[in-house]
């Protein structure tokens, strides 16, 4: 990969936005990779979290949306438990996730769900489901 | 022309402006300013004292008293203080002593309170033009002069 | 008898019925009622990851702000994620002046977040105590190795939570010893189960749950309790495949630990609800000549 | 009337460039008290100051202006002609034309300067007429330094001092000096070791006679101030004669019961009448009364039963001593983060997950398993070893946000030892990033990977746990950008560098800053790295901060000649810019006594003949005065001033603005 950095890419607009929503501070992100470490799902990520962090402070908006990663992550919370300086990967997920859904984009479609599981799983799944995942 | 040229007293009124500053920081900043020969207005008369701690509001009142048109009062940067936290005194107090001077009428743009180091030659000088500049809009200070007069009289 | 207004949320009054009628018996036998609220709708089943999204705090307030109004100084839940849910929600309408008013102001009624969240493990073991409970015991479950999983909405985020140690929790092999089993400690009790990605990765599930189980089993566990309906239900559903993955693996059941609770205490396997159990507990019961 | 003479400095061109000498000293001339004035091309050179030292003697001066340069440049060489024409330094003063004015003011004309000049010069006369003569202030010096802390710092700090032929106390918490180095290995990143080259310098300290030491005690209150400390030492009760007892270990050897080994931290236990280590010094046991029957239960008695000697003393009681010493050093060191606030990594529930210090006793040849790496849990060899850095430092969530600036280079050494140690072994060592600048460091950390092959990751672990008689470390590379999980054998956790428990409580107790970790604030970072605002006492060592030997020895040695310099005479003279009390104005309000940042004001009590309090007045210790002059202008009822810079003397530097 080659990027080209440029000081307008560091501080767009995109990457402040992000930081609104978040409430993170992607500075304050030191690279110590505890959230990859500790992540349930990072092993099928695409951007595993302490990389999509280093794409924000890169201001490579591009890279994090572009990955599939924020649809993984369920908010377990062991990233920002164990983060030494109190920076919460799942919220950044979930701000990408918040920008892409106000935008009108979705992840999944209702109808594809299979009808057996919306049958019998819990409640809360979907719920939680639903409003992480679809637009 | 020479830039001196806009110095000199064509009439028109040059305040007089005092300065307390600490030993330590603001006067050797001011010192770094001439052996930089930065320029500035020579309306300041600096009167040096080891911190800025050591400043007595009434210092103050009798310096507008004498004729100052404008006060400054300049030592270390917080957390630089030679004496550790005399600074953080003169700041409190400074909070203080503020409000009781606007009571009293004085134009809070005649008082000016800063930090400057002794590595801050320029800061000095920007400041020294800039607190010149607007007490020389505001005009004299006359009222206090007026006190010492009857006093006197 | 004491009375603890009682949040059951959507879950337990339906797929998890189990889990509300074990909890529900079990109080009346320790001493304590569990006084459902009148009104009461969906916590929202996720507390909002990101602090600017107020309108998902909207619906626990209504919870809380109900809670109160009924007169309680607080309100139980038995759902790990309720609890994470109504607890943080009330911590940020208490905390926050700011987003209180715009959040009680959406709702058209003002909450302080005065009242006090609590989940029925708390009540074990703060008010009734884990002694009590083993003196009540009827049917020791003596030689059942049980493990507990808390999974995550219980625990974390620890600041916020507290109700136990997040890296190490054992509020609830308490509680099992105290029914008489042996609490089997296993390194992956509060990693993730996969969550809500039952929905649409069954894969993720499948490999995160088994991992817990796998886990759990190679300690030697035989059985599971949970808190969390929607970890009970990935727990034990993403075992068929762990099954046919893993040589030498067999089906572990996962119950609520109300519902274990609710067997030390004498009550009646059907209305705790074990037959609906896709891996039935009775059989390890019977072995066990409990 | 003054007699005050002025003189004007040309500064060569500095000063006549724009400024009219010649006019301003005219100027001065008018003014009342001024009976000589001139100007001179250079007032600083020597036919300059001869010239000032003829005109006081001439003309009978008793006040000298020198409008020139600034003060901060020759106030010192006019002060000292002045005193050498007998005139009081005090008496001589500057007006600075030249700094501050006529190099700011380019005005070639001279108008602007001349206008300038005049004003300075008046000012600084009419100052200059209100001062008064001042006196060096002399104050005596009691040549003895009190060293607190007996590890490497303290121990260098104590054996300079003593090389420089002052007495010296050492007092040291613990039954033997040696502090942490005593417990290390090897050192980096020379690899000798660090009970070799420590023991002789312990032994150094036992044989000097200029050294008193007092082991197992701590100081409990120091006042005074520089020059003249009072210290306070608690020696506590070892229950052991140290004039009886020869040190021969037999109370040890017959002694039946145990305790845990605070020296190889829990790895093993002691006997309960121990010395911490065999090399101690004092090589004098002490009995751990908690845990010995004898005072609980009043059962055994054995160590005194075999004690020779008869030191055994099972009703020694803590004594209090009281020192008089002119410096302190304060050496108090560090301790490392308690690790069971790492759940994370399962500190204290998995056997086989131990800290640093430990490893260095399990590779220590004197340590528990005699130099052989074998885990705790079973006492295998271990065969995979992983390492992880940045266990609590730099973890701001775990309330450490600095770096503990040692443990890139002893984890470096530690993969070094456990591959020498044991061949087919493997390290793993998890970094965020690797600070190695110091001599040979880098060359160090590059050979454990190249020579040694120990595997460095970047990044960090998430969680430990135990797994079928291993421990499975969960962690991040990031630079392969992938989840790494390793089956090891051991854990060894490189846990932050931590201020001593309790250190704020001695900080307060001897009057010097702590950070809001508890290290001790140095004067100024960077010119005055080993002195504290409380002069006279100095420090060395951990307590400031983390840091390697070779930093706290540099600190002892520098703590040392600092104190060896304030005792190169009995006296020691200051400038006399203090503050002083008009006791009969003093209302006793304490408000400079609360704003006095150097604790300089004492609430004194006046006392007639027959012991009846008559009332309390402020008063200045003129030895821990520094002359900021805070007080003066606290104090409400104006009975404070300040020595040099006295209100007389700004008032009038005022009014003739």
């Amino acid at each position: 990969m080659n990027i080209k950095l440029v000081k307008e890419d560091i501080e767009s607009a995109l990457i402040r936005q992000l930081e609104r929503i978040s409430g993170e501070d992607v500075k304050k992100c030191y690279q110590c990779g505890n959230c990859s470490a500790g992540c349930p799902v990072a092993y099928a990520m695409d951007v595993p979290p302490a990389q999509m962090i280093r794409f924000l402070q890169l201001g490579r908006g591009g890279e994090a949306f572009g990955a599939g990663s924020m649809w993984l992550c369920v908010g377990c919370l062991q990233c920002y438990s164990r983060c030494p300086k109190n920076v919460s990967a799942a919220s950044l997920f979930e701000a990408l996730r918040q920008m892409r859904l106000r935008s009108g984009g979705g992840h999944e479609e209702v109808r594809e769900i299979p009808l057996p599981f919306l049958k019998g799983a819990p409640q809360q799944a979907l719920v939680c489901g639903f409003r992480k995942l679809v637009g | 022309m020479s830039e001196h040229a806009q110095y000199e007293q064509t009439g028109a009124f040059e305040p007089k402006i005092m300065a307390f500053v600490c030993n330590w920081c603001t006067y050797a900043g001011a010192d770094l300013a001439g052996t930089s020969r930065l320029e500035y207005r020579p309306n300041v008369r600096i009167i040096k004292l080891p911190c800025t701690g050591r400043i007595d509001p009434l210092f103050i009142i009798k310096a507008f008293e004498n004729g100052a048109d404008g006060v400054l009062v300049s030592g270390c940067h917080p957390g630089d203080c030679h004496y550790t936290t005399g600074n953080y005194h003169a700041r409190r107090r400074w909070i203080a002593f503020k409000s009781l001077m606007e009571f009293t009428g004085i134009d809070m743009r005649r008082l000016h309170f800063s930090w400057v180091s002794a590595s801050e030659a320029i800061k000095w000088v920007d400041l020294i033009n800039g607190i010149t500049e607007e007490v020389k809009i505001l005009g004299p200070f006359v009222e206090y002069k007026g006190l010492k007069g009857e006093e006197n009289g | 008898m004491m009375k603890i207004p009682y949040y059951p949320g959507c879950t337990l009054n339906t797929v998890a019925k189990g889990l509300d009628t074990s909890a529900r018996e079990s109080a009346a036998a320790l001493g304590f009622e569990m006084e459902e609220l009148k009104g009461w709708n969906c916590c929202g089943a996720a507390f909002p990851l990101t602090p600017d999204n107020l309108i998902g705090l909207t619906a626990p307030a209504k919870v809380l702000l109900n809670a109160k109004k009924e007169g309680g100084g607080s309100v139980m839940t038995l759902c790990s994620v309720c609890y994470n849910v109504l607890k943080r929600t009330n911590r940020v309408l208490r905390d926050d002046k700011e987003k209180r008013s715009i959040v009680t102001g959406f709702i058209e009624e003002d909450y302080d977040g005065s009242i006090d969240v609590i989940h029925y493990l708390e009540v074990l073991r703060d008010r009734v105590g884990f002694e009590k409970i083993k003196e009540a015991v009827k049917r020791p479950l003596k030689g059942i190795r049980a493990g507990a999983y808390y999974g995550c909405m219980l625990l974390r985020p620890f600041k916020e939570m507290g109700i136990d140690d997040h890296e190490a929790p054992t509020i609830m092999e308490g509680l099992l010893r105290a029914l008489g089993c042996e609490a089997v400690d296993f390194p992956d009790k509060a990693e993730c189960c996969g969550a809500h990605l039952a929905m649409t990765r069954t894969d993720i599930v499948e490999r995160l749950s088994g991992n817990v189980m796998r886990s759990a089993a190679g300690r030697g566990a035989e059985l599971i309790v949970t808190s969390c309906p929607l970890c009970q239900y990935n727990l034990e559903k993403s075992q068929k495949k762990t099954l046919e993955e893993t040589p030498g693996y067999r089906e572990v059941p996962v119950v609520y630990f109300t519902q274990l609770l609710g067997l030390a205490l004498g009550q009646d396997e059907d209305t705790l609800g074990l037959g609906k159990n896709l891996w039935d507990i009775r059989p390890l019961l019977k072995s066990k000549g409990v | 009337m003054a007699r005050i003479g002025v003189f004007v400095c040309q500064c060569g061109n500095n000063i006549e460039g724009t400024v009219d000498t010649k006019k301003v000293a005219e100027e001065a001339q008018k003014l009342p008290g001024v009976v000589y004035s001139r100007n001179y091309k250079f007032m600083c050179s020597s036919p300059g100051q001869e010239m000032l030292k003829e005109a006081i003697k001439k003309h009978r001066l008793d006040g000298v202006l020198v409008s020139a340069c600034s003060p901060h440049m020759h106030e010192k060489t006019f002060r000292k002609a002045s005193d050498a024409a007998g005139l009081n330094p005090f008496r001589c003063e500057m007006a600075n034309i030249r700094e501050q004015c006529s190099w700011v003011h380019h005005d070639r004309t001279k108008k602007t300067g001349t206008v300038k000049g005049n004003d300075l010069t008046r000012m600084a006369i009419e100052r200059l007429k209100r001062n008064r003569p001042l006196k060096k202030i002399n104050i005596p010096v009691t040549r003895r330094a009190l060293v607190i802390g007996g590890g490497i710092a303290g121990i260098q700090a104590a054996l300079d001092i003593a090389e420089g032929g002052r007495e010296v106390i050492l007092v040291e918490r613990e039954p033997s000096i040696g502090g942490n180095m005593a417990r290390l290995s090897e050192t980096f990143p020379t690899m000798d070791c660090s009970q070799c080259i420590l023991t002789p310098k312990m032994v150094e300290v036992e044989l000097n006679e200029k050294i008193k030491l007092y082991a197992y005690s701590e100081v409990e209150k120091v006042d005074g101030y520089i020059g003249n400390f009072t210290v306070r030492i608690r020696r506590k009760a070892k229950y052991v004669d140290e004039d009886l007892c020869t040190g021969c270990g037999e109370c040890i050897e017959k002694c039946p019961f145990k305790a845990g080994s605070e020296f190889e931290l829990g790895l093993t236990s002691r006997k309960v009448i121990y010395t911490p280590f065999p090399q101690s010094v004092p090589n004098i046991p002490v009995i751990d009364a908690p845990n010995c029957p004898k005072f609980q239960k009043d059962k055994c008695g054995a160590c005194a039963v075999v004690c020779g000697p008869k030191a055994i003393d099972f009703k020694q009681k803590d004594t209090v001593v009281e020192e008089k010493v002119g410096a302190v050093v304060v050496a108090t060191g560090y301790q490392m983060m308690p690790n069971e606030r790492f759940g994370e990594y399962g500190y204290g529930r998995f056997k086989d997950v131990i800290s640093g210090m430990q490893f260095e006793r399990l590779a220590s040849s004197s340590g528990p398993t005699g130099g052989e790496i074998r885990r705790p849990s079973d006492g295998k060899v271990p065969e995979t070893v992983v390492f992880i850095q940045c266990v609590g430092s730099r973890d701001e969530a775990k309330g450490v946000s600095y770096c503990s600036k040692v443990c890139c280079m002893y984890t470096a050494k530690h993969t070094m030892l456990f591959r020498h140690k044991v061949k087919s072994g493997q390290a793993y060592v998890f970094y965020m990033d690797i600070r190695a600048g110091g001599k040979r460091y880098e060359e160090f950390v590059r050979k454990a990977i190249e020579k040694d092959g120990a595997m460095y990751l970047r990044g960090r672990v998430s969680r430990v746990y135990e797994k079928d008689g291993k421990v499975v470390v969960c962690g991040a590379d990031t630079l392969s950008n992938s989840q790494v999980e390793i089956e090891a054998d051991m854990v060894v956790l490189a846990t932050a560098v931590v201020s001593r428990k309790g250190s704020d409580g001695l900080a307060r107790t001897i009057g010097i800053g702590s950070d809001r970790h508890g290290f001790y604030n140095e004067y100024h970072p960077k010119l005055k790295p080993v002195e504290t605002v409380n002069a006279g006492i100095y420090l060395a060592g951990a307590c400031m901060g983390p840091m390697d030997i070779p930093e706290s020895v540099n600190m002892g040695s520098a703590a040392a000649g600092k104190v060896l310099g304030l005792f190169s005479s009995e006296e020691m003279a200051r400038e006399p810019i203090v503050a002083n009390v008009n006791e009969r104005v003093c209302n006793a309000c304490w408000d400079c006594v609360v704003a006095c940042p150097y604790s300089a004001i004492e609430r004194f009590t006046v006392k007639n003949g027959q012991g009846d309090v008559m009332g309390m007045h402020a008063k200045v210790n003129e030895g821990v005065c520094q002359g900021c002059g805070v007080c003066v202008a606290a104090c409400r009822s104006k009975a404070i001033d300040l020595a040099g810079y006295t209100d007389e003397q700004v008032f009038a530097a005022i009014n003739a603005f």
